[in-house]
């Protein structure tokens, strides 16, 4: 195992844990969070693994850039989903999941 | 009689009736062909008297394509035919009532002639099976024409006999016609020699012979006979005693192979049947109580003797000629008589001015069937001529001739009980006197008409020495003493009509003897049998509900059946496919 | 409950040790993009790689991804229709706050400037600029500054379509000579760039903003909100 | 693209765009829709007797493109696939005729016509399908425009009875795919050739084609009702007469027993589906159908039920002379596709007409139907009789013809088969005519509908007797060129001596 | 030259019309729609056009090649799509016209949520780059979920999230498993990812990652769960194109992807195992179709079932002869059309019938084949294809497939063809059979305005016609692709 990889490690633990967060929630607050935790593991593998010693590798952080950006978008999204759907139903979770 | 001319006489010999039967379902003219009907008779007759056996007329178009035409045998079938149904017909015109269903009445009269003339005509298989087959199925509108309980059923049980019959002549015709060189279009004349000939012989003779002698009156399947000439109008009697019965004959005659070496197995056959035939024939027709019966056990009686001369010739080939005019003339001579006969108890029913007449006219008939006429005579004659020939028939059956003899015994008392009951019934009828002239064509026809053979070349055999015309007349007396006798100190047995019908069927039978002992009337015998066969019927059905369900339920619930079948032949294939 | 949480237990655990063993396993890539990258710098206008691959060599990917921002703000605006928001109570009586922003406001806009323009050299860039500038803009409505101009539709659309509507102008706009899209002439690489990202910066801030604002309000509570018969769609639902 | 292929395109398109005309038009335009009806029926007649004409001096006819590289789509005509083109296009003008007649003021009429053109259009297709892809979609097609008509009358029952005419026929259809599929994967796309194009392959493949017979026999025998894949047809009596007329007659039993034909003739060939020994099981099957359809039907009260099992009986003749061996066998076969036709469709129409205007529908009620309806009557007499194979109907050729080619191909046994076969038809069809003609009807009828000058509706009377006299003149004539006969002779003729 | 021009324009176009759109007032949203189909359907047209003249070519973004910038791929089967796209669209956009009309203001949002959508989708059928892939995934994605949203009512709103967090799940998996191709790799291009394709570890987690989030994303059996309530309550147009195009985005991407690694790098059994799942969704969905009493979800459930045939694919291509394989392509392809034509005709005639009758109960459609036989006769036209029945494409489709299955002895495809026809064909008739019912005598019917029939007849027909010309579009398909252009 090289030092170089430990971003990488590291987001791959990142993403199984949010993985079992998003599973394991289902308050969708909870599980929004947990997506964007997946979200950023995704995104620490990706750069992390550029790291192989033969210098800076641009195109993966303008990949998580853009990846970042669709996150967030996303994450917007859910939220306005969200909310509009606890504000019509007054639940925090999906009805059939109880 | 030669080219077109011959044509169109005979086309119009076979073609006239039917044309008067379509012409029917024209309604206005329906008065006019009801007038004509009798007479549709009539082209054929002249064709019979003035036609030239070896003409023929080729009709390509119908059927798989049909020939008709005529030979010696058959000129005088279509003589004798063609003779009965006209007198019949007149016989009819005079005697017609209001209220009868004429209508109908008329067209299938048409349509019976049409099939009984056009199986005469036909030369090949093909429309002599399809007139054979009209004239069985449409005579069954005949009989039942009274529409009462017992006409209808005797129609039933002559309509299952001609089914069956008419599907052992369809085996016959087609394992005949497979031995025959052309089986699509086989011809009637190549019939014989191809069964003679065929793999399946003694299959296909025995369907032949067993299917047409549902016609011709064979014992044990002759019990539609009687129920039919009693329950049938008296002209159709006549017609189908005298003439329908002699299409059995015919079918006899043109296909079984007679005169084949090789058969006498089957010569004993019909020599048994025949002689068992007239005997019993002769037997039960003496306790019969009404004339119609009477003389349907004699045809039963006449057409063994025939059998006999059939068996005769099968037995010994070389009694060939003899016997083939022996049963022409034999023919002829019986179905003129019978005929006269039945039109005879129709004229005995009405009133009339002139009793002496009529008892001397009613009487001809009779004396010639028991031979005491021209026709009678030389009908017997010829019967009795193997003697000459047939030397090994005789040698292997000696008492042949005795038995012959004492046949004429039964046909004398048989005659003697039909004119005792028809004595009984005379002028019973209130009707006004009807014409006789049917009847009487049918007399002198019944007596003359054998002088009319030479003219188709058929030469019988006048009994010439006095040692066989005594052997003729010695019966007769016997038969007459023997009746006198009977009808002082005999009762007759109450033998039923159709005989063996009530013991093939011995429940119902039973039933109508018991019910009859403890005084139940007939109706009320006939409704529990209508009960019965309604609870069979019933349970029949109930059982074909059930089975459908059961079947309807296996092979439909979502067609589950289809799909094991679909995975089970999938999976062979696949591993059939592997396996490979 | 319990199963569940087994199966994300080994689910998770699963992933993990596949994606450790991939990690584990990998061998370095034969082809070598990064000097591809660096090669093709002189050509792309600007002087950092990333904001080069960003908007130059994959900015096709940028394109769209604009676009899924654009998107968001789309759905949110369609779905405050449908479901009507009462008028806004959002803001906090706070003084402070206010006194604050007066010092902030201008920073947080130099900020935006500044990493706009850096990110041709430097990391920077459109979209941190863009989120620098909606940080502000939310202290703003925190403060309870009314933003009037942000509530007229055909303002705030054009705002939040610009970025994305010059990306797409300039994109095809430089096929005219007969090149394929988005194939910036060398010579006005770098103004193009510059141009887009400062409209991008615009959009961005803009539509991070609305979509702050067009979720519902906290105080919209679900019960008196199903009790108000504001939502046409209520009645269509069967 | 010729007037030849384009000719065959016509047949084609008549009942296609007559059938597409009549769905867009209102309910009401009664008047107009009947004339397409007839117009197309008509013009379909003409074109086919220009192509029966055609195909009797050999000229070639055939329309074909590619659907995908490997399978085209043809049309062509041959004497054997113009033969059922005849029938169809013949009994498709009488049926509409009876139709108009028959739903004359009943609702739903647009879709009924609609549906029933569509239906002869696929008749028509699968009888100039000139190889088994072509075959397989007009097969189908089949299925799908016959079950609106199945479950026209809407009613709870006849709803069940297109669920299950759906069940027999969608996967027996799935069976015929799988087997066509196969055959292709084998041989490539399969053109219907005299003689047959299979007899080349390698012998280790037998075991497979056995295989593959057996799945396109069973499914083409669910459309042909044979046992024990025939529950659906007496259930599909729900229908209304017309329809039933041309389920049993024309359309959806025959083209079970037509794809038999083209699988043993055009496909294995005669002589290597004998040599296969695939002819014998087939026989027997036929054979027990015979029986079984008999015997089921003699317990049937329901006119139209027993005539069903009728139909279940004798739509088996036609794949019984299809497995003798032997041009006379074929012949009878053949020949009996065109009579049954007739005399079927006969039959119906009469049931029709006793059930239209004396609302009578049970056997047990019929008694004097005769004296009321004396020409229905006399039709549904030649029927019946053609049925048993009474001379000189039709059936009696037919029957000549089966007994002669199963002596010729040394089974013996189905001679009694038909003998057996002809008595119990003749058990269960003359009693009805017994009770037709000689009772008397006691109670006073209670007349249906109104009638003209005639005892029923013109429109329903004249396509019964028409018909009747058709099935008569087939027997009758049956040695005139251009009969029935005739015609299945030229077939026999070219397949045999190819 | 038109179609090489054309070909930016078919993402550039609708993304600025979509924009337009959203600037305009909501009542030009839908005429400026109506105005911009047109020169949509032209560049597609343009495109497919030029591939067929002039064969595949690549597109080089910012004429940056490969694997430096971005190339966009024009072969037969994305021009095809495009092409597919651009028809489906059209119609359901011309049925939505009208649709929307009676729905309330705040549905004139579909035309910029369309406009984005279906430059999405065209952005994935040309993309060569599997990040670009996944960009446009997301496009596609978050504008279907914005249509489900539409309607706002709890239930679309619950059906969207829950749409949402599948594709967001799908979308990162996949993600993820890019990263690892590019650090193995270096390189995003297909092209650059043949070449350079091993089968080593790191390879196949990747591609495990990407097919998992696909199947996902594609709803396959047992991932399915999202699809109906999303396909089923959305507005009639909305899963029309949900149903039709949207699925296939991401079985598109799977099929590439297989296509570039699959057949080298995956063991024989992904291939089955994939073929299995399949299999499981053409029963099951068939069997949940079935039991639905809501119209819109029997449709919604007869997707997940249809998605389980194309699924087929997998194991008749992989480790098959040449010939099975190109069968099972066109095959699968013919399916795939099929299916985006006749279920959108399916969802446009069932919305006729809904308003027609009022109510989405199946019970309620007694009687109406009496009033309504145009929007009957679209479904059942479209129905015939579902079942697999020729003449359609369908029936093609399934011929190819059964042809391949045979061909490489793998029988047992067969039995889930057979079934599978059999249980679409009970619950298309489960609908007729209610409406050939005698119902009321009186017509108490809505009529649907005549566009709206009409459209969707339009749709069915050309599943029906696409059936009986397919040797021309298969022919078109394989341009370019791995199985030559035959």
């Amino acid at each position: 195992m090289s030092g170089a990889l430990v971003f990488a490690w590291s987001g791959v633990v990142l993403f199984s844990l949010g993985l079992f967060g998003f599973i394991v929630h289902r308050h969708l607050l909870r599980r929004l969070l947990a997506f964007n935790i997946m979200g950023s593991g995704a995104f620490l593998v990706l750069v992390g693994l550029a790291q192989d010693g033969r210098g800076i590798d641009p195109v993966p952080h303008a990949m998580v850039i853009t990846g970042i950006v669709v996150a967030v978008a996303s994450t917007a999204l859910a939220l306005v989903v969200f909310r509009r759907w606890y504000r019509a139903s007054g639940r925090t979770d999906l009805p059939e999941d109880t | 009689m030669t080219g077109a001319a011959g044509t169109v006489a005979l086309l119009l010999a076979g073609g006239w009736p039917l044309a008067l039967s379509l012409l029917w379902g024209v309604p206005s003219l329906r008065p006019r062909v009801s007038r004509l009907a009798p007479w549709a008779a009539l082209p054929a007759l002249l064709v019979s008297l003035f036609g030239a056996p070896g003409f023929t007329v080729d009709l390509s178009w119908l059927l798989f394509g049909a020939r008709l035409g005529l030979t010696p045998t058959t000129q005088v079938f279509l003589f004798l035919t063609a003779l009965i149904w006209t007198a019949a017909g007149i016989h009819w015109r005079t005697h017609r009532r209001d209220g009868d269903h004429c209508e109908r009445f008329c067209v299938l009269w048409l349509l019976t002639l049409t099939g009984n003339l056009g199986l005469i005509l036909a030369l090949d298989v093909a429309l002599f099976y399809t007139s054979f087959a009209l004239m069985t199925f449409s005579a069954y509108g005949l009989i039942v024409h009274n529409g009462s309980e017992a006409a209808r059923r005797a129609g039933r049980v002559y309509l299952v006999l001609g089914v069956i019959g008419e599907s052992l002549i369809l085996i016959g015709l087609l394992l005949a016609a497979r031995a025959t060189e052309a089986p699509l279009l086989p011809m009637l004349a190549d019939l014989p020699d191809a069964i003679a000939g065929s793999e399946h012989r003694d299959l296909i003779m025995a369907s032949l012979w067993l299917g047409f002698g549902v016609k011709a009156g064979l014992p044990l399947l002759h019990f539609s006979l009687p129920l039919a000439y009693a329950e049938s109008p008296v002209p159709v009697a006549a017609a189908l005693a005298g003439a329908m019965i002699k299409a059995g004959l015919l079918g006899w005659l043109v296909t079984l192979p007679l005169g084949a070496a090789g058969l006498q197995g089957w010569g004993w056959i019909l020599l048994g049947t025949g002689l068992f035939a007239t005997f019993a024939g002769a037997l039960v027709g003496v306790q019969q109580s009404r004339p119609q019966l009477v003389l349907a056990y004699s045809s039963i009686s006449q057409m063994g003797l025939i059998s006999v001369a059939l068996g005769a010739w099968m037995f010994e080939p070389a009694l060939g000629p003899a016997m083939a005019a022996a049963i022409t003339v034999y023919a002829l001579h019986h179905a003129l008589a019978k005929g006269a006969l039945f039109l005879g108890i129709g004229v005995a029913h009405h009133r009339t001015r002139m009793p002496v007449m009529l008892w001397i006219g009613l009487a001809f008939p009779a004396l010639a069937l028991v031979g005491l006429m021209p026709s009678g005579l030389l009908a017997k004659g010829s019967l009795k001529n193997f003697a000459a020939t047939g030397a090994s028939l005789l040698d292997a059956f000696p008492q042949l001739p005795t038995l012959l003899a004492l046949a004429a015994v039964g046909t004398s008392v048989l005659m003697a009980r039909h004119f005792w009951l028809l004595r009984l019934d005379t002028g019973r009828d209130a009707a006004p006197p009807g014409g006789w002239h049917g009847w009487m064509l049918l007399t002198g026809a019944s007596v003359f008409a054998v002088f009319l053979l030479p003219w188709w070349g058929v030469e019988g055999h006048w009994p010439d020495t006095v040692k066989s015309l005594f052997g003729i007349v010695w019966p007769v007396l016997l038969g007459v003493a023997l009746s006198v006798v009977a009808s002082r100190r005999l009762q007759p047995w109450p033998i039923p009509p159709g005989d063996v019908l009530v013991l093939l069927t011995p429940l119902p039978g039973l039933a109508v003897r018991a019910g009859r002992a403890l005084g139940v009337t007939g109706p009320a015998a006939r409704r529990l049998l209508r009960h019965w066969q309604a609870r069979a019927l019933a349970r029949y059905m109930r059982a074909d509900h059930r089975f459908g369900r059961f079947s309807e339920h296996l092979w439909r619930r979502d067609a589950s059946l289809l799909f094991v079948l679909l995975l089970a032949l999938v999976a062979s294939i696949g591993a059939l496919g592997f396996a490979r | 409950m319990k199963p569940r949480v087994i199966f994300a237990g080994l689910l998770s655990l699963a992933i993990a040790g596949a994606l450790g063993w991939a990690v584990l396993e990998r061998t370095l890539p034969a082809e070598n993009l990064p000097e591809r990258v660096a090669q093709a710098m002189p050509l792309s206008g600007v002087e950092h790689p990333i904001t080069a691959v960003l908007l130059n060599f994959r900015g096709y990917d940028t394109l769209l991804e604009i676009a899924v921002l654009l998107l968001a703000v789309v759905v949110a605006l369609a779905l405050r229709e449908a479901q009507p928001d009462r008028p806004e109570r959002m803001g906090l009586e706070n003084p402070l706050l206010r006194a604050v922003m007066a010092w902030l406001l201008p920073l947080i806009l130099i900020t935006t400037g500044f990493l706009l323009w850096a990110g041709a050299y430097q990391p920077g860039g459109a979209f941190q600029a863009g989120s620098v500038l909606a940080a502000g803009g939310l202290l703003l409505r925190l403060a309870g500054v009314t933003t009037a101009w942000l509530d007229n539709p055909a303002v705030l659309r054009t705002g939040l379509a610009m970025g994305l509507l010059t990306f797409l102008a300039v994109g095809l706009l430089v096929m005219l000579p007969g090149v394929p899209f988005l194939t910036y002439p060398t010579e006005y690489a770098g103004a193009l760039i510059l141009l887009i990202e400062l409209t991008l910066t615009l959009s961005i801030g803009l539509t991070l903003i609305s979509l702050f604002r067009l979720t519902p309000p906290y105080a919209d509570d679900p019960e008196e909100a199903r009790d108000q018969p504001s939502s046409r769609n209520g009645g269509m639902a069967s | 693209m010729d007037w030849n292929s384009l000719i065959l395109f016509a047949v084609l398109a008549t009942s296609l765009v007559a059938s597409a005309v009549i769905f867009l038009l209102a309910e009401s335009r009664v008047t107009l829709r009947s004339t397409i009806n007839l117009a197309a029926a008509v013009l379909k007649l003409l074109l086919v007797l220009w192509i029966i004409w055609g195909v009797y001096q050999n000229i070639e006819y055939e329309l074909r493109f590619t659907i995908i590289d490997g399978v085209d789509f043809i049309l062509r005509a041959d004497a054997l696939g113009i033969m059922f083109v005849g029938l169809s296009s013949l009994l498709w003008l009488f049926t509409t005729l009876y139709a108009i007649g028959y739903l004359e003021k009943a609702p739903n009429r647009s879709r009924f016509f609609g549906f029933f053109s569509l239906c002869v259009a696929s008749t028509v297709g699968i009888a100039l399908a000139g190889n088994l892809f072509t075959f397989l979609l007009f097969y189908e097609l089949l299925t799908l425009s016959t079950y609106p008509l199945v479950v026209h009358r809407g009613t709870r029952e006849s709803l069940r009875a297109g669920q299950i005419y759906l069940y027999y026929t969608l996967g027996g259809g799935a069976l015929l795919l799988f087997g066509v599929v196969a055959l292709h994967v084998l041989v490539g796309d399969t053109e219907f050739i005299p003689g047959g194009s299979l007899s080349g392959l390698d012998p280790t493949l037998y075991p497979l084609l056995i295989g593959i017979f057996l799945m396109m026999v069973i499914g083409l025998g669910v459309k042909a009702a044979l046992f024990p894949l025939h529950a659906w047809l007496p259930m599909a009596m729900v229908a209304p007469a017309p329809v039933s007329a041309l389920l049993h007659a024309v359309a959806v039993v025959k083209a079970g027993a037509f794809g038999i034909a083209r699988v043993v003739y055009d496909v294995y060939g005669i002589e290597f589906a004998f040599s296969l020994g695939l002819l014998g099981p087939l026989a027997v099957a036929a054979s027990i159908t015979i029986l079984y359809g008999s015997l089921r039907a003699l317990a049937q009260d329901d006119l139209k039920k027993r005539l069903a099992f009728s139909t279940i009986s004798q739509v088996s003749y036609i794949i019984l002379g299809i497995s003798l061996f032997g041009p006379i066998g074929t012949i009878g076969g053949l020949v009996h596709l065109l009579h049954q036709g007739l005399m079927k469709i006969t039959l119906f129409f009469c049931a029709g007409n006793y059930a239209e205007t004396l609302g009578v529908h049970k056997v047990s009620e019929l008694d004097g139907a005769g004296q009321r309806m004396p020409a229905t009557s006399v039709a549904f007499t030649l029927g019946a009789f053609g049925m048993i194979g009474i001379p000189p109907m039709a059936g009696f050729i037919s029957k000549w013809y089966l007994g002669i080619g199963a002596l010729e191909a040394g089974m013996n046994w189905v001679l009694g088969v038909l003998i057996v076969s002809s008595l119990l038809n003749a058990a269960y069809f003359l009693p009805i005519l017994y009770r037709i003609w000689f009772r008397r009807r006691e109670r006073p009828w209670c007349e249906g509908k109104v009638v003209g000058r005639f005892e029923t509706p013109a429109l329903l009377l004249i396509p019964t007797l028409a018909t009747a006299a058709f099935a008569l003149a087939a027997g009758l004539f049956a040695g005139m060129p251009f009969s029935p006969l005739y015609w299945a002779q030229i077939i026999v003729s070219r397949e045999y001596l190819p | 030259m038109i179609g090489f021009w054309s070909v930016p324009l078919l993402f550039a176009l609708p993304l600025a019309l979509g924009i337009v759109s959203l600037l305009a007032p909501p009542a030009w949203r839908a005429r400026l729609g109506l105005a911009g189909l047109l020169p949509l359907l032209a560049a597609s047209i343009a495109v497919f056009a030029h591939l067929v003249l002039d064969g595949p070519h690549t597109y080089a973004l910012g004429n940056w090649n490969a694997p430096l910038g971005i190339n966009l791929a024009v072969d037969g089967l994305a021009a095809g799509m495009v092409l597919l796209t651009a028809v489906v669209s059209s119609l359901c956009a011309i049925y939505a016209w009208v649709y929307l009309r009676d729905q309330p203001a705040s549905s004139s949002f579909f035309w910029p949520l369309l406009w984005f959508l279906w430059a999405g989708m065209n952005g994935i059928w040309l993309a060569e780059d599997i990040f670009n892939l996944y960009v446009g995934l997301e496009v596609m994605g978050l504008a279907a979920v914005g249509l489900v949203a539409l309607k706002a009512t709890p239930q679309a709103l619950a059906a969207a999230m829950r749409y949402l967090l599948a594709a967001l799940l799908g979308s990162l998996a996949y993600l993820l498993g890019v990263a690892l191709l590019y650090a193995s790799y270096g390189t995003l291009s297909m092209a650059g990812l043949q070449e350079a394709a091993t089968a080593d570890v790191t390879t196949q987690v990747a591609l495990a990652l990407i097919i998992l989030g696909l199947l996902l994303k594609t709803a396959l059996f047992p991932l399915h769960a999202w699809l109906p309530p999303a396909h089923g309550g959305a507005l009639t147009p909305v899963s029309a194109l949900l149903s039709a195009l949207v699925v296939k985005g991401s079985f598109y991407i799977l099929l590439r992807i297989w296509m570039v690694l699959g057949t080298e790098v995956t063991p024989f059994a992904t291939a089955q195992l994939l073929g299995i799942l399949g299999a499981g969704a053409v029963f099951y969905g068939g069997w949940m179709a079935w039991r639905q009493h809501h119209l819109k979800q029997l449709v919604a459930y007869s997707t997940v079932a249809q998605i389980g045939y194309l699924f087929l694919f997998f194991p008749l291509v992989t480790g098959t002869g040449p010939e099975a394989a190109r069968l099972a392509w066109d095959g699968t392809l013919m399916m795939l059309i099929a299916h985006a034509l006749a279920k959108a005709a399916l969802f446009l005639s069932a919305g006729n019938l809904i308003l027609a009758v009022g109510s989405a109960h199946i019970g309620h459609l007694v009687g109406i084949s009496r009033f309504r036989p145009m929007s009957l006769f679209s479904f059942g036209l479209a129905g015939v294809s579902l079942m697999g029945l020729p003449p359609s494409g369908g029936f093609t489709g399934k011929w190819l497939l059964l042809n391949s299955a045979i061909l490489s002895g793998q029988w047992w495809w067969l039995i889930v063809l057979f079934l599978g026809g059999l249980l679409s064909a009970a619950y298309i008739f489960k609908v007729f059979r209610m409406a050939f019912r005698e119902g009321p005598q009186v017509d108490h019917s809505v009529t649907p305005p005549l566009t709206l029939d009409v459209t969707a007849l339009m749709l069915a027909a050309s599943a029906i016609l696409i059936g009986l010309t397919a040797h021309l579009p298969l022919a078109w398909l394989r341009i370019g692709s791995p199985f030559g252009a035959g």
